[in-house]
Protein backbone atom coordinates (compact mmCIF):
# COMPACT_ATOMS: atom_id res chain seq x y z
CA UNK A 1 0.00 0.00 0.00
CA UNK A 2 1.51 3.14 -1.09
CA UNK A 3 1.67 6.04 1.98
CA UNK A 4 -0.21 7.89 -0.58
CA UNK A 5 -3.18 5.91 -0.57
CA UNK A 6 -3.05 5.46 3.14
CA UNK A 7 -3.38 8.96 3.74
CA UNK A 8 -6.05 9.41 1.76
CA UNK A 9 -7.99 7.42 3.68
CA UNK A 10 -6.99 8.38 7.18
CA UNK A 11 -8.40 12.15 6.09
CA UNK A 12 -11.80 10.07 4.96
CA UNK A 13 -11.88 8.57 8.34
CA UNK A 14 -10.44 11.41 10.66
CA UNK A 15 -13.77 11.80 12.35
CA UNK A 16 -13.93 8.53 13.66
CA UNK A 17 -10.61 8.57 16.05
CA UNK A 18 -11.44 10.07 19.38
CA UNK A 19 -7.69 10.60 19.83
CA UNK A 20 -4.22 9.73 18.75
CA UNK A 21 -4.51 6.20 20.87
CA UNK A 22 -7.56 5.81 19.12
CA UNK A 23 -5.40 6.10 15.87
CA UNK A 24 -2.40 4.06 17.01
CA UNK A 25 -4.45 1.28 18.23
CA UNK A 26 -6.08 1.80 14.68
CA UNK A 27 -3.16 0.91 12.68
CA UNK A 28 -1.61 -1.64 14.64
CA UNK A 29 -4.96 -3.61 14.04
CA UNK A 30 -4.53 -2.71 10.41
CA UNK A 31 -1.04 -3.75 10.03
CA UNK A 32 -2.45 -7.12 12.15
CA UNK A 33 0.05 -6.56 15.32
CA UNK A 34 -0.07 -6.40 18.64
CA UNK A 35 0.65 -3.67 20.59
CA UNK A 36 3.46 -5.58 22.13
CA UNK A 37 5.21 -5.02 18.58
CA UNK A 38 4.37 -1.27 18.18
CA UNK A 39 8.14 -0.67 17.69
CA UNK A 40 8.92 -3.27 15.04
CA UNK A 41 6.21 -2.44 12.71
CA UNK A 42 6.26 0.53 10.42
CA UNK A 43 3.27 2.07 12.69
CA UNK A 44 5.26 5.10 14.17
CA UNK A 45 6.05 6.42 10.22
CA UNK A 46 2.24 5.52 9.74
CA UNK A 47 1.14 7.73 11.98
CA UNK A 48 3.43 10.43 10.76
CA UNK A 49 2.63 10.46 7.38
CA UNK A 50 -1.01 10.80 8.08
CA UNK A 51 -0.40 13.98 10.27
CA UNK A 52 1.46 15.14 7.94
CA UNK A 53 -0.99 14.28 5.37
CA UNK A 54 -3.82 15.76 7.29
CA UNK A 55 -1.62 18.96 7.52
CA UNK A 56 -1.55 19.28 4.27
CA UNK A 57 -4.68 19.47 3.39
CA UNK A 58 -5.09 21.98 6.37
CA UNK A 59 -7.51 20.53 8.30
CA UNK A 60 -7.37 21.77 12.11
CA UNK A 61 -5.98 18.94 14.08
CA UNK A 62 -6.67 18.36 17.82
CA UNK A 63 -3.55 19.22 19.58
CA UNK A 64 -3.00 16.08 21.00
CA UNK A 65 -2.70 14.16 17.64
CA UNK A 66 0.97 16.91 17.69
CA UNK A 67 1.85 16.01 20.59
CA UNK A 68 1.55 12.67 20.16
CA UNK A 69 3.82 13.40 16.55
CA UNK A 70 6.58 14.94 17.93
CA UNK A 71 6.79 11.97 21.61
CA UNK A 72 7.05 9.18 18.17
CA UNK A 73 9.29 11.49 16.87
CA UNK A 74 11.33 11.22 19.82
CA UNK A 75 10.91 8.04 20.60
CA UNK A 76 12.14 6.88 17.40
CA UNK A 77 15.42 8.82 17.34
CA UNK A 78 16.05 7.63 20.89
CA UNK A 79 15.51 3.97 20.47
CA UNK A 80 17.60 4.73 17.20
CA UNK A 81 20.02 5.86 19.39
CA UNK A 82 19.74 3.36 22.22
CA UNK A 83 20.37 0.62 19.62
CA UNK A 84 23.52 2.31 17.89
CA UNK A 85 25.17 2.51 21.24
CA UNK A 86 23.90 -0.59 22.66
CA UNK A 87 23.36 1.40 26.04
CA UNK A 88 20.74 -0.48 28.92
CA UNK A 89 19.68 3.05 30.04
CA UNK A 90 16.13 2.40 31.20
CA UNK A 91 15.47 5.82 30.68
CA UNK A 92 15.53 5.22 26.88
CA UNK A 93 14.10 1.49 27.09
CA UNK A 94 11.03 3.38 29.39
CA UNK A 95 9.27 5.48 27.34
CA UNK A 96 7.82 2.55 24.94
CA UNK A 97 6.76 0.49 27.46
CA UNK A 98 4.48 3.72 29.23
CA UNK A 99 2.96 4.24 25.34
CA UNK A 100 2.62 0.58 25.65
CA UNK A 101 0.97 0.78 28.74
CA UNK A 102 -1.09 3.68 27.81
CA UNK A 103 -2.86 1.66 24.14
CA UNK A 104 -3.63 -1.05 26.65
CA UNK A 105 -5.45 0.93 29.26
CA UNK A 106 -6.99 2.93 26.29
CA UNK A 107 -8.90 -0.13 24.15
CA UNK A 108 -9.31 -1.37 27.69
CA UNK A 109 -12.38 1.31 27.79
CA UNK A 110 -12.51 1.27 24.39
CA UNK A 111 -14.30 -2.19 24.45
CA UNK A 112 -16.02 -0.73 27.62
CA UNK A 113 -17.58 2.10 26.10
CA UNK A 114 -18.67 -0.13 23.30
CA UNK A 115 -20.32 -2.62 25.35
CA UNK A 116 -21.72 0.17 27.73
CA UNK A 117 -23.45 1.38 24.31
CA UNK A 118 -24.94 -2.24 23.55
CA UNK A 119 -26.13 -2.34 27.35
CA UNK A 120 -27.98 0.98 26.86
CA UNK A 121 -31.85 0.06 27.55
CA UNK A 122 -33.49 3.14 28.67
CA UNK A 123 -34.49 5.64 26.48
CA UNK A 124 -34.14 2.83 23.32
CA UNK A 125 -35.95 0.75 23.97
CA UNK A 126 -37.64 0.95 27.15
CA UNK A 127 -38.70 4.44 28.46
CA UNK A 128 -38.81 5.10 32.35
CA UNK A 129 -42.26 6.73 33.77
CA UNK A 130 -42.24 9.92 33.14
CA UNK A 131 -42.38 12.53 36.61
CA UNK A 132 -45.41 13.27 38.34
CA UNK A 133 -46.38 15.64 41.19
CA UNK A 134 -44.18 15.03 44.09
CA UNK A 135 -46.59 14.46 47.48
CA UNK A 136 -45.49 16.84 49.98
CA UNK A 137 -43.77 15.70 52.87
CA UNK A 138 -44.79 15.91 56.31
CA UNK A 139 -43.78 18.31 58.51
CA UNK A 140 -41.03 16.74 60.99
CA UNK A 141 -41.68 16.37 64.44
CA UNK A 142 -40.33 19.06 66.77
CA UNK A 143 -39.78 19.69 70.57
CA UNK A 144 -41.18 22.88 72.00
CA UNK A 145 -37.93 23.43 73.09
CA UNK A 146 -36.90 24.81 69.32
CA UNK A 147 -40.21 27.17 70.18
CA UNK A 148 -38.52 28.21 72.54
CA UNK A 149 -35.09 28.44 71.18
CA UNK A 150 -36.70 30.47 68.63
CA UNK A 151 -37.80 32.85 71.18
CA UNK A 152 -34.38 33.34 73.05
CA UNK A 153 -33.03 34.02 69.13
CA UNK A 154 -35.60 37.16 68.54
CA UNK A 155 -34.63 38.26 72.05
CA UNK A 156 -31.11 37.79 71.53
CA UNK A 157 -31.34 40.09 68.06
CA UNK A 158 -33.91 42.69 68.44
CA UNK A 159 -33.68 42.84 72.50
CA UNK A 160 -37.98 42.31 71.95
CA UNK A 161 -39.55 40.47 74.44
CA UNK A 162 -41.75 38.13 72.40
CA UNK A 163 -44.06 37.37 75.47
CA UNK A 164 -43.98 40.41 77.51
CA UNK A 165 -45.55 41.27 80.73
CA UNK A 166 -46.62 44.84 78.98
CA UNK A 167 -48.43 42.58 76.06
CA UNK A 168 -50.34 40.78 79.19
CA UNK A 169 -51.52 44.02 80.40
CA UNK A 170 -52.77 45.50 76.87
CA UNK A 171 -54.28 42.12 76.51
CA UNK A 172 -56.43 42.65 79.23
CA UNK A 173 -57.87 46.11 78.24
CA UNK A 174 -58.01 44.73 75.16
CA UNK A 175 -59.96 42.21 77.00
CA UNK A 176 -61.70 44.15 79.32
CA UNK A 177 -62.78 46.69 75.98
CA UNK A 178 -64.18 43.28 74.56
CA UNK A 179 -66.78 42.78 77.60
CA UNK A 180 -67.66 45.88 77.87
CA UNK A 181 -68.94 45.83 74.33
CA UNK A 182 -70.56 42.82 74.50
CA UNK A 183 -72.53 43.95 77.78
CA UNK A 184 -74.03 46.46 76.29
CA UNK A 185 -76.03 43.91 73.61
CA UNK A 186 -76.73 41.85 76.70
CA UNK A 187 -77.18 41.87 80.42
CA UNK A 188 -74.99 38.55 80.96
CA UNK A 189 -71.81 37.20 79.33
CA UNK A 190 -69.89 33.98 80.15
CA UNK A 191 -66.00 33.96 80.59
CA UNK A 192 -65.77 31.21 77.38
CA UNK A 193 -67.86 33.48 75.07
CA UNK A 194 -65.60 35.87 75.36
CA UNK A 195 -62.44 33.87 74.41
CA UNK A 196 -61.43 34.21 71.08
CA UNK A 197 -58.84 31.46 70.76
CA UNK A 198 -58.31 30.02 73.96
CA UNK A 199 -55.08 29.91 74.48
CA UNK A 200 -54.14 29.28 78.08
CA UNK A 201 -52.82 32.90 78.41
CA UNK A 202 -55.72 34.77 76.78
CA UNK A 203 -58.13 32.67 79.78
CA UNK A 204 -56.43 34.15 82.34
CA UNK A 205 -55.85 37.70 80.59
CA UNK A 206 -59.94 37.09 80.32
CA UNK A 207 -60.28 35.78 84.30
CA UNK A 208 -58.17 38.89 85.42
CA UNK A 209 -60.19 41.48 82.93
CA UNK A 210 -63.33 39.80 84.84
CA UNK A 211 -61.84 40.65 88.03
CA UNK A 212 -60.85 43.80 87.14
CA UNK A 213 -64.03 44.92 86.20
CA UNK A 214 -65.42 43.13 88.81
CA UNK A 215 -63.21 45.52 91.19
CA UNK A 216 -64.49 48.50 89.41
CA UNK A 217 -67.81 47.71 90.04
CA UNK A 218 -68.95 47.45 86.05
CA UNK A 219 -69.62 43.58 86.57
CA UNK A 220 -70.94 40.99 89.08
CA UNK A 221 -69.59 37.58 88.65
CA UNK A 222 -71.84 34.66 89.11
CA UNK A 223 -71.20 30.69 89.22
CA UNK A 224 -73.85 29.18 90.74
CA UNK A 225 -72.03 25.61 91.36
CA UNK A 226 -68.05 24.26 91.65
CA UNK A 227 -66.88 24.14 87.90
CA UNK A 228 -69.88 25.49 86.55
CA UNK A 229 -69.78 28.72 83.98
CA UNK A 230 -68.69 32.08 85.52
CA UNK A 231 -71.07 34.72 83.97
CA UNK A 232 -70.42 38.70 84.23
CA UNK A 233 -73.56 40.22 84.96
CA UNK A 234 -73.61 43.81 84.03
CA UNK A 235 -74.45 46.32 86.77
CA UNK A 236 -76.54 48.60 85.42
CA UNK A 237 -76.13 51.84 87.67
CA UNK A 238 -72.27 51.71 86.98
CA UNK A 239 -72.22 50.80 82.97
CA UNK A 240 -74.10 54.58 82.63
CA UNK A 241 -72.24 56.69 84.68
CA UNK A 242 -68.44 57.14 83.89
CA UNK A 243 -67.02 56.32 87.04
CA UNK A 244 -64.25 58.70 88.48
CA UNK A 245 -61.64 55.68 87.84
CA UNK A 246 -61.83 54.52 83.85
CA UNK A 247 -61.91 51.05 84.01
CA UNK A 248 -59.52 50.70 81.01
CA UNK A 249 -56.57 51.86 82.60
CA UNK A 250 -55.41 48.64 83.92
CA UNK A 251 -52.21 48.98 86.06
CA UNK B 1 -53.53 0.88 11.57
CA UNK B 2 -51.47 0.87 15.07
CA UNK B 3 -49.16 -2.27 16.45
CA UNK B 4 -50.91 -1.88 19.80
CA UNK B 5 -54.18 -1.10 21.03
CA UNK B 6 -54.68 2.47 20.59
CA UNK B 7 -55.70 2.93 24.18
CA UNK B 8 -52.63 1.61 25.31
CA UNK B 9 -50.44 3.75 23.47
CA UNK B 10 -52.38 6.46 25.39
CA UNK B 11 -51.69 4.99 28.39
CA UNK B 12 -47.81 4.89 27.37
CA UNK B 13 -47.54 8.32 26.55
CA UNK B 14 -49.08 9.38 29.66
CA UNK B 15 -47.20 6.96 31.66
CA UNK B 16 -43.67 7.83 29.75
CA UNK B 17 -44.35 12.18 29.45
CA UNK B 18 -43.01 14.33 32.47
CA UNK B 19 -45.97 16.36 33.89
CA UNK B 20 -49.21 16.92 32.13
CA UNK B 21 -49.56 15.43 28.55
CA UNK B 22 -51.21 17.86 26.68
CA UNK B 23 -54.25 16.19 24.27
CA UNK B 24 -52.79 17.86 21.34
CA UNK B 25 -49.30 15.90 21.85
CA UNK B 26 -51.18 12.47 21.77
CA UNK B 27 -53.33 13.46 19.25
CA UNK B 28 -49.80 14.15 17.43
CA UNK B 29 -48.42 10.71 17.85
CA UNK B 30 -52.10 9.24 16.86
CA UNK B 31 -53.51 10.79 13.76
CA UNK B 32 -57.05 9.87 13.19
CA UNK B 33 -58.00 9.32 16.35
CA UNK B 34 -60.38 12.45 18.36
CA UNK B 35 -60.53 14.07 21.77
CA UNK B 36 -63.84 12.46 22.32
CA UNK B 37 -61.85 8.60 22.03
CA UNK B 38 -59.03 9.97 23.74
CA UNK B 39 -61.04 10.82 26.83
CA UNK B 40 -63.00 7.62 26.52
CA UNK B 41 -60.31 5.63 26.42
CA UNK B 42 -58.58 7.38 29.29
CA UNK B 43 -62.51 6.56 31.65
CA UNK B 44 -61.70 3.06 30.37
CA UNK B 45 -58.34 2.81 31.41
CA UNK B 46 -59.09 4.32 35.32
CA UNK B 47 -62.39 1.80 35.35
CA UNK B 48 -59.31 -0.86 34.67
CA UNK B 49 -56.84 0.38 37.39
CA UNK B 50 -59.78 0.79 39.67
CA UNK B 51 -61.35 -2.67 39.09
CA UNK B 52 -58.01 -4.40 39.24
CA UNK B 53 -57.27 -2.45 42.61
CA UNK B 54 -53.92 -0.22 41.41
CA UNK B 55 -52.79 2.60 43.58
CA UNK B 56 -52.81 5.24 40.56
CA UNK B 57 -55.19 6.96 38.33
CA UNK B 58 -54.90 8.95 35.63
CA UNK B 59 -56.15 12.37 36.29
CA UNK B 60 -57.03 15.58 33.76
CA UNK B 61 -54.68 18.63 34.46
CA UNK B 62 -53.90 21.81 32.72
CA UNK B 63 -55.58 20.50 29.30
CA UNK B 64 -54.08 17.50 29.67
CA UNK B 65 -53.51 14.07 31.43
CA UNK B 66 -51.10 12.75 34.09
CA UNK B 67 -50.33 9.64 36.38
CA UNK B 68 -51.08 10.55 40.10
CA UNK B 69 -51.14 7.97 43.39
CA UNK B 70 -54.37 7.09 44.72
CA UNK B 71 -55.34 8.86 48.25
CA UNK B 72 -55.42 5.78 50.37
CA UNK B 73 -51.68 5.55 49.74
CA UNK B 74 -50.42 8.68 50.41
CA UNK B 75 -49.01 8.48 53.87
CA UNK B 76 -46.72 5.73 52.47
CA UNK B 77 -45.84 7.53 50.36
CA UNK B 78 -44.52 10.30 52.46
CA UNK B 79 -42.76 8.21 54.91
CA UNK B 80 -40.43 7.56 51.65
CA UNK B 81 -39.29 11.36 52.07
CA UNK B 82 -37.44 13.02 54.56
CA UNK B 83 -39.61 15.17 56.88
CA UNK B 84 -39.65 18.88 56.13
CA UNK B 85 -37.71 20.88 58.35
CA UNK B 86 -38.60 24.18 59.40
CA UNK B 87 -36.00 27.10 59.06
CA UNK B 88 -34.87 29.03 61.85
CA UNK B 89 -37.13 31.85 60.51
CA UNK B 90 -39.91 29.85 60.37
CA UNK B 91 -39.86 28.60 63.69
CA UNK B 92 -39.05 32.61 65.18
CA UNK B 93 -42.29 33.20 63.37
CA UNK B 94 -44.41 29.98 64.60
CA UNK B 95 -43.07 30.96 68.40
CA UNK B 96 -44.45 34.33 67.89
CA UNK B 97 -47.96 33.45 66.66
CA UNK B 98 -48.06 30.27 69.11
CA UNK B 99 -47.56 33.06 72.32
CA UNK B 100 -48.95 35.90 70.76
CA UNK B 101 -51.57 34.63 68.45
CA UNK B 102 -53.42 35.48 66.92
CA UNK B 103 -52.00 38.39 65.61
CA UNK B 104 -51.03 39.97 62.61
CA UNK B 105 -48.15 39.82 60.27
CA UNK B 106 -46.96 43.76 61.09
CA UNK B 107 -46.94 42.18 65.14
CA UNK B 108 -44.62 39.88 63.96
CA UNK B 109 -42.83 41.90 61.84
CA UNK B 110 -42.02 44.57 64.80
CA UNK B 111 -40.94 41.73 67.27
CA UNK B 112 -38.44 39.93 65.12
CA UNK B 113 -37.44 43.33 63.22
CA UNK B 114 -37.66 41.64 59.84
CA UNK B 115 -39.59 41.05 57.47
CA UNK B 116 -41.80 37.61 57.76
CA UNK B 117 -43.62 37.09 54.71
CA UNK B 118 -42.35 34.14 53.19
CA UNK B 119 -41.95 31.95 56.38
CA UNK B 120 -45.12 33.05 56.88
CA UNK B 121 -46.41 31.68 53.85
CA UNK B 122 -43.99 28.59 54.57
CA UNK B 123 -46.37 28.65 58.04
CA UNK B 124 -49.64 28.60 55.85
CA UNK B 125 -48.51 26.07 52.75
CA UNK B 126 -47.44 23.35 55.60
CA UNK B 127 -51.20 24.37 57.64
CA UNK B 128 -48.81 24.88 60.93
CA UNK B 129 -50.55 28.12 60.92
CA UNK B 130 -54.35 29.31 60.06
CA UNK B 131 -55.60 32.33 59.04
CA UNK B 132 -58.74 34.41 60.43
CA UNK B 133 -59.98 36.88 57.92
CA UNK B 134 -60.46 40.12 58.37
CA UNK B 135 -58.50 43.40 57.70
CA UNK B 136 -55.03 42.94 58.81
CA UNK B 137 -55.21 39.23 58.69
CA UNK B 138 -54.49 37.70 61.88
CA UNK B 139 -52.41 34.10 62.01
CA UNK B 140 -53.34 31.73 64.79
CA UNK B 141 -51.17 28.17 65.07
CA UNK B 142 -53.79 25.21 63.85
CA UNK B 143 -54.39 21.88 64.90
CA UNK B 144 -51.30 20.66 62.89
CA UNK B 145 -49.02 22.73 64.75
CA UNK B 146 -49.73 20.93 68.02
CA UNK B 147 -49.22 17.75 66.72
CA UNK B 148 -45.74 18.57 64.72
CA UNK B 149 -44.58 19.80 68.58
CA UNK B 150 -46.69 17.18 70.50
CA UNK B 151 -48.71 18.94 72.39
CA UNK B 152 -52.71 18.58 73.65
CA UNK B 153 -53.37 22.45 73.89
CA UNK B 154 -51.89 25.63 73.58
CA UNK B 155 -52.09 25.44 77.44
CA UNK B 156 -49.52 23.19 77.27
CA UNK B 157 -46.99 26.22 76.22
CA UNK B 158 -44.38 26.61 78.94
CA UNK B 159 -45.22 29.00 80.47
CA UNK B 160 -43.36 32.75 80.86
CA UNK B 161 -42.10 32.13 83.90
CA UNK B 162 -40.83 28.94 82.96
CA UNK B 163 -38.98 30.82 80.04
CA UNK B 164 -37.28 33.53 82.50
CA UNK B 165 -36.00 30.18 84.06
CA UNK B 166 -34.81 29.14 81.06
CA UNK B 167 -33.35 31.63 78.98
CA UNK B 168 -32.67 34.79 81.60
CA UNK B 169 -33.46 38.32 80.85
CA UNK B 170 -31.57 39.91 77.51
CA UNK C 1 -51.70 -4.16 60.06
CA UNK C 2 -51.80 -2.00 57.14
CA UNK C 3 -54.34 0.09 55.75
CA UNK C 4 -54.07 -1.18 52.18
CA UNK C 5 -53.40 -4.32 50.55
CA UNK C 6 -48.94 -4.24 51.12
CA UNK C 7 -48.99 -5.49 47.31
CA UNK C 8 -50.44 -2.19 46.51
CA UNK C 9 -48.68 0.06 48.98
CA UNK C 10 -45.49 -1.39 46.76
CA UNK C 11 -46.28 -0.56 43.57
CA UNK C 12 -47.70 2.89 45.14
CA UNK C 13 -44.31 3.28 46.22
CA UNK C 14 -42.23 2.47 42.98
CA UNK C 15 -45.07 4.74 40.74
CA UNK C 16 -44.04 7.34 43.21
CA UNK C 17 -40.54 7.70 43.01
CA UNK C 18 -38.61 9.52 39.92
CA UNK C 19 -36.22 6.27 38.93
CA UNK C 20 -35.53 3.26 40.60
CA UNK C 21 -36.84 2.97 44.19
CA UNK C 22 -33.95 0.94 46.30
CA UNK C 23 -35.71 -2.26 47.95
CA UNK C 24 -34.18 -0.98 51.42
CA UNK C 25 -36.26 2.27 51.49
CA UNK C 26 -39.15 -0.03 50.79
CA UNK C 27 -38.35 -2.62 53.30
CA UNK C 28 -37.74 0.66 55.37
CA UNK C 29 -41.62 2.05 54.58
CA UNK C 30 -42.98 -1.70 55.53
CA UNK C 31 -41.49 -3.11 58.06
CA UNK C 32 -41.91 -7.03 58.75
CA UNK C 33 -41.95 -7.31 54.83
CA UNK C 34 -38.95 -9.36 53.42
CA UNK C 35 -36.67 -8.75 50.35
CA UNK C 36 -38.43 -11.92 48.74
CA UNK C 37 -41.87 -11.04 49.70
CA UNK C 38 -40.82 -7.49 47.84
CA UNK C 39 -39.78 -9.62 45.06
CA UNK C 40 -42.75 -12.25 44.76
CA UNK C 41 -45.33 -9.40 45.10
CA UNK C 42 -43.22 -7.37 42.14
CA UNK C 43 -43.93 -10.34 40.47
CA UNK C 44 -47.13 -10.51 41.12
CA UNK C 45 -47.83 -6.85 39.69
CA UNK C 46 -45.96 -7.23 36.61
CA UNK C 47 -48.45 -10.62 36.28
CA UNK C 48 -51.37 -8.27 36.62
CA UNK C 49 -49.65 -5.60 34.14
CA UNK C 50 -49.32 -8.28 31.60
CA UNK C 51 -52.63 -10.11 32.16
CA UNK C 52 -54.58 -6.92 31.65
CA UNK C 53 -52.72 -5.54 29.03
CA UNK C 54 -51.07 -2.82 30.55
CA UNK C 55 -48.36 -0.87 28.06
CA UNK C 56 -45.69 -0.71 31.61
CA UNK C 57 -44.32 -3.04 34.23
CA UNK C 58 -41.23 -3.11 36.77
CA UNK C 59 -37.79 -3.68 36.38
CA UNK C 60 -34.65 -3.97 38.03
CA UNK C 61 -32.37 -1.37 38.62
CA UNK C 62 -29.96 -0.04 40.66
CA UNK C 63 -31.00 -2.08 43.89
CA UNK C 64 -34.40 -1.86 42.92
CA UNK C 65 -37.08 -1.71 41.45
CA UNK C 66 -38.60 0.71 38.34
CA UNK C 67 -41.44 1.74 35.85
CA UNK C 68 -40.17 1.50 32.49
CA UNK C 69 -42.73 0.82 29.73
CA UNK C 70 -43.12 -2.54 27.36
CA UNK C 71 -40.84 -2.58 24.36
CA UNK C 72 -43.48 -2.54 21.66
CA UNK C 73 -44.84 1.28 22.83
CA UNK C 74 -41.40 2.67 21.96
CA UNK C 75 -41.83 4.19 18.64
CA UNK C 76 -44.64 5.77 20.17
CA UNK C 77 -42.78 6.79 22.90
CA UNK C 78 -40.40 8.20 20.60
CA UNK C 79 -42.44 10.63 18.95
CA UNK C 80 -43.06 12.21 22.00
CA UNK C 81 -39.63 12.50 22.94
CA UNK C 82 -36.13 12.66 21.21
CA UNK C 83 -34.24 8.74 21.71
CA UNK C 84 -31.03 9.91 24.00
CA UNK C 85 -27.95 8.60 22.38
CA UNK C 86 -24.46 9.32 23.53
CA UNK C 87 -21.72 10.11 21.25
CA UNK C 88 -18.79 7.48 21.50
CA UNK C 89 -16.56 9.87 23.37
CA UNK C 90 -19.00 10.11 26.24
CA UNK C 91 -19.15 6.55 26.19
CA UNK C 92 -15.87 6.93 26.59
CA UNK C 93 -15.69 9.15 29.24
CA UNK C 94 -18.21 7.21 30.93
CA UNK C 95 -16.68 4.00 30.62
CA UNK C 96 -13.39 5.51 32.32
CA UNK C 97 -15.45 6.81 35.21
CA UNK C 98 -17.36 3.44 35.71
CA UNK C 99 -14.20 1.85 35.93
CA UNK C 100 -11.50 3.98 37.25
CA UNK C 101 -14.26 6.06 39.33
CA UNK C 102 -14.04 8.20 41.39
CA UNK C 103 -11.75 9.85 39.05
CA UNK C 104 -10.61 13.41 38.23
CA UNK C 105 -11.05 14.95 34.77
CA UNK C 106 -6.90 14.82 34.00
CA UNK C 107 -7.06 10.41 34.98
CA UNK C 108 -10.02 10.48 32.26
CA UNK C 109 -7.76 12.26 30.18
CA UNK C 110 -4.44 10.85 30.45
CA UNK C 111 -6.25 7.27 29.26
CA UNK C 112 -8.01 8.69 26.67
CA UNK C 113 -5.25 10.83 25.46
CA UNK C 114 -7.58 13.74 24.21
CA UNK C 115 -9.65 16.34 26.59
CA UNK C 116 -13.20 15.65 27.54
CA UNK C 117 -14.20 18.85 29.08
CA UNK C 118 -16.94 18.56 26.76
CA UNK C 119 -18.61 15.18 26.96
CA UNK C 120 -17.84 15.67 30.73
CA UNK C 121 -20.38 18.28 30.68
CA UNK C 122 -22.70 16.64 28.77
CA UNK C 123 -22.74 13.84 31.17
CA UNK C 124 -22.93 15.45 34.21
CA UNK C 125 -25.60 17.72 32.51
CA UNK C 126 -27.59 14.45 31.52
CA UNK C 127 -27.14 13.28 35.61
CA UNK C 128 -25.17 10.19 34.34
CA UNK C 129 -22.26 11.35 36.53
CA UNK C 130 -22.04 12.87 39.95
CA UNK C 131 -19.59 15.31 40.94
CA UNK C 132 -17.50 14.99 44.26
CA UNK C 133 -16.58 18.51 45.58
CA UNK C 134 -13.03 19.18 46.18
CA UNK C 135 -9.51 19.89 44.41
CA UNK C 136 -9.52 18.52 42.20
CA UNK C 137 -13.31 17.62 41.10
CA UNK C 138 -13.84 13.87 40.97
CA UNK C 139 -16.37 12.09 39.11
CA UNK C 140 -18.14 8.98 39.69
CA UNK C 141 -21.31 7.24 37.85
CA UNK C 142 -24.73 8.30 39.34
CA UNK C 143 -28.05 6.01 39.90
CA UNK C 144 -29.47 7.12 36.51
CA UNK C 145 -26.48 5.92 34.84
CA UNK C 146 -27.13 2.52 36.80
CA UNK C 147 -30.68 2.56 35.50
CA UNK C 148 -29.99 3.59 31.89
CA UNK C 149 -27.64 1.20 31.48
CA UNK C 150 -30.16 -1.80 33.54
CA UNK C 151 -27.51 -2.66 36.41
CA UNK C 152 -28.30 -2.88 39.60
CA UNK C 153 -24.33 -2.00 40.72
CA UNK C 154 -21.12 -1.24 38.66
CA UNK C 155 -20.23 -5.05 40.17
CA UNK C 156 -22.39 -6.02 37.49
CA UNK C 157 -20.38 -4.27 34.58
CA UNK C 158 -17.72 -7.14 32.51
CA UNK C 159 -14.13 -7.12 34.29
CA UNK C 160 -12.14 -5.37 31.64
CA UNK C 161 -10.06 -8.50 32.10
CA UNK C 162 -12.71 -10.40 30.44
CA UNK C 163 -12.79 -7.85 27.51
CA UNK C 164 -9.13 -9.19 26.82
CA UNK C 165 -10.47 -12.36 26.49
CA UNK C 166 -13.54 -12.12 24.77
CA UNK C 167 -11.64 -9.91 22.17
CA UNK C 168 -8.28 -11.41 22.15
CA UNK C 169 -5.28 -9.41 21.86
CA UNK C 170 -5.44 -6.36 19.11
Amino acid sequence: MSSLQAGTEFVLRLPRFEGPLDLLLYLIEKNRLSIEELELCPIIDQYLEYINAVRRLNIELAAEFLDMASYLLWLKSSSLISINSGTEDSELVNPMAELKEMLAAYRGIKIAARNLNERQLLYRERFPKGRTPKVEADVSKMDIMAILKAIASIRERTKHYVVSIKRDRYHIREIMGRINSMLQKKKKVSLVEVAETRVKSEIIAIFLAALELSKASIVRLVQKSIYGTIYMVRRSESFTSQNKRDPLRYK
Amino acid sequence: MYTRNVREIIEALIFSSDGALEIKDILKVLPGISENEVESMVNELNKIYDETGRSFMITRASNGYMFVSRDGYTQYIKALMPPFRLSRASLEVLAVIAYKGPCTKQDIDLIRGVDSSSSLKTLVHHELVNVIAGRPLRYVTSKKFLEVFGLNSLSELPDLDQFEELFGKA
